[in-house]
């Protein structure tokens, strides 16, 4: 269970990312409240030095999100890839 | 899965039925029908390819589609619009996507037809996985090339 | 009239089989399919129709819808195009034309079902009747309404 | 049997033209040898006066013509309505 001043957040991962990173999504808590999505890709480029390489958007909560939006506890981020369907 | 197909009805992961798609656009006071099919090709950028991949984040390319649908049905007078993508597998010559558009007049539902499909390949979270004799690579992500295994 | 239909392939008196248009064109070096319908309308200019009914110059609409595919064929990179007409009675609903164009590219294939509607709606010496409760008219022959007999 | 320095063409009407007139093809013989087309439509507007009053092209042996063309013996004159196909 999270404190007040903690959170958790899931994080989603597709196509090469999710080939790179060798897993679809991953469960972090223990997290500042409040942490920015810039902040929570520092703490994932550590697992996935990848990350800093490869071009990706991201979205929260199924909306495409700037990187300066602040995390609630029980997000859902989801890293995309450039798209390529049709 | 019966359960994700009921919940992301612009996705699934058999093959696509148009006429299915075209009986819920089409009435007798629509005069012009337009539908696109992408279909898997042979050949990418010069290569041989064998099968084509689907993968999405279901929920937000469903909600991204069923969006796309209204702002054309909103943009163009009269048009109604369905579209549905394949998820999975996709063979060779098989449709990947469908867009069917039905208007009153034939401008409009090209038009309809026309922005939807543009919309989803660059706005819904898919993405195309091809499958080459000696390896897979996801598109318009270079340095995602990985040999075939125990090739 | 087997012996015209066998004449004039681009002209149908049956119903339209867009599966078998869709087969003329499409390979798996074709990425992109469009297809273009134009079905019989409920209503026109406000008045209610019952039943459409299509009049050719059966040689020269044949030339002249084959002539228009190949200018398709020619001005877009790697278009296929097939299309047919009806011709007699076409009840409410089903479709009074079809065009199928299928290429590489979706750009192309749009291009190239919009060219060859636009061309065959303008070029093509086709006519059509629409019959009304009270009456039969041809469309853009405004003296040309006659009241139904013995009505 | 035409001489040389007559002619014979085939006249067809459609649509609204050929339900005006009552009929959809007329042979027209002992036509003076490269009659112009303007000139067989005066003749034919003898038969068919609301031949003036209503727009039509006119199409020789299958292709659109010029009305200043001059015909030749077995002609197959359309008269055509404005097209309204799709």
């Amino acid at each position: 269970m999270t404190s007040r001043s903690e959170i958790a957040v899931r994080v989603l991962l597709f196509a090469g990312l999710a080939e790179r990173a060798g897993v679809r999504e991953r469960r972090l808590a223990e997290l500042p409240a409040a942490l920015t999505i810039d902040a929570l890709l520092a703490r994932l480029e550590r697992d996935y030095p990848f990350l800093r390489e490869v071009p990706f958007t991201v979205a929260r909560n199924r909306a495409l999100a700037r990187r300066d939006e602040a995390l609630e506890d029980g997000d859902e981020v989801a890293l995309l890839p450039p798209v390529s369907g049709g | 899965m019966a359960n994700e197909a009921a919940a992301t009805p612009h996705l699934t992961r058999t093959r696509i039925d148009v006429d299915a798609l075209v009986a819920r656009v089409a009435s007798v006071e629509a005069g012009a029908l337009c539908t696109f099919l992408g279909t898997a090709r042979r050949h990418s950028e010069g290569k041989e390819v064998n099968l084509l991949c689907y993968e999405a984040y279901p929920e937000m390319a469903d909600a991204a589609i069923a969006a796309i649908v209204a702002e054309a049905q909103a943009q163009f007078a009269g048009a109604r619009v369905a579209a549905l993508h394949r998820l999975g597998d996709c063979p060779l010559g098989e449709a990947s996507v469908a867009v069917v558009a039905a208007a009153p007049h034939r401008v409009e539902a090209f038009a309809a037809c026309r922005y939807v499909i543009d919309a989803i390949k660059a706005r819904a979270p898919i993405w195309k996985q091809e499958q080459f004799r000696d390896g897979t690579a996801w598109v318009g992500d270079p340095g995602s090339f990985r040999p075939r295994e125990g090739g």
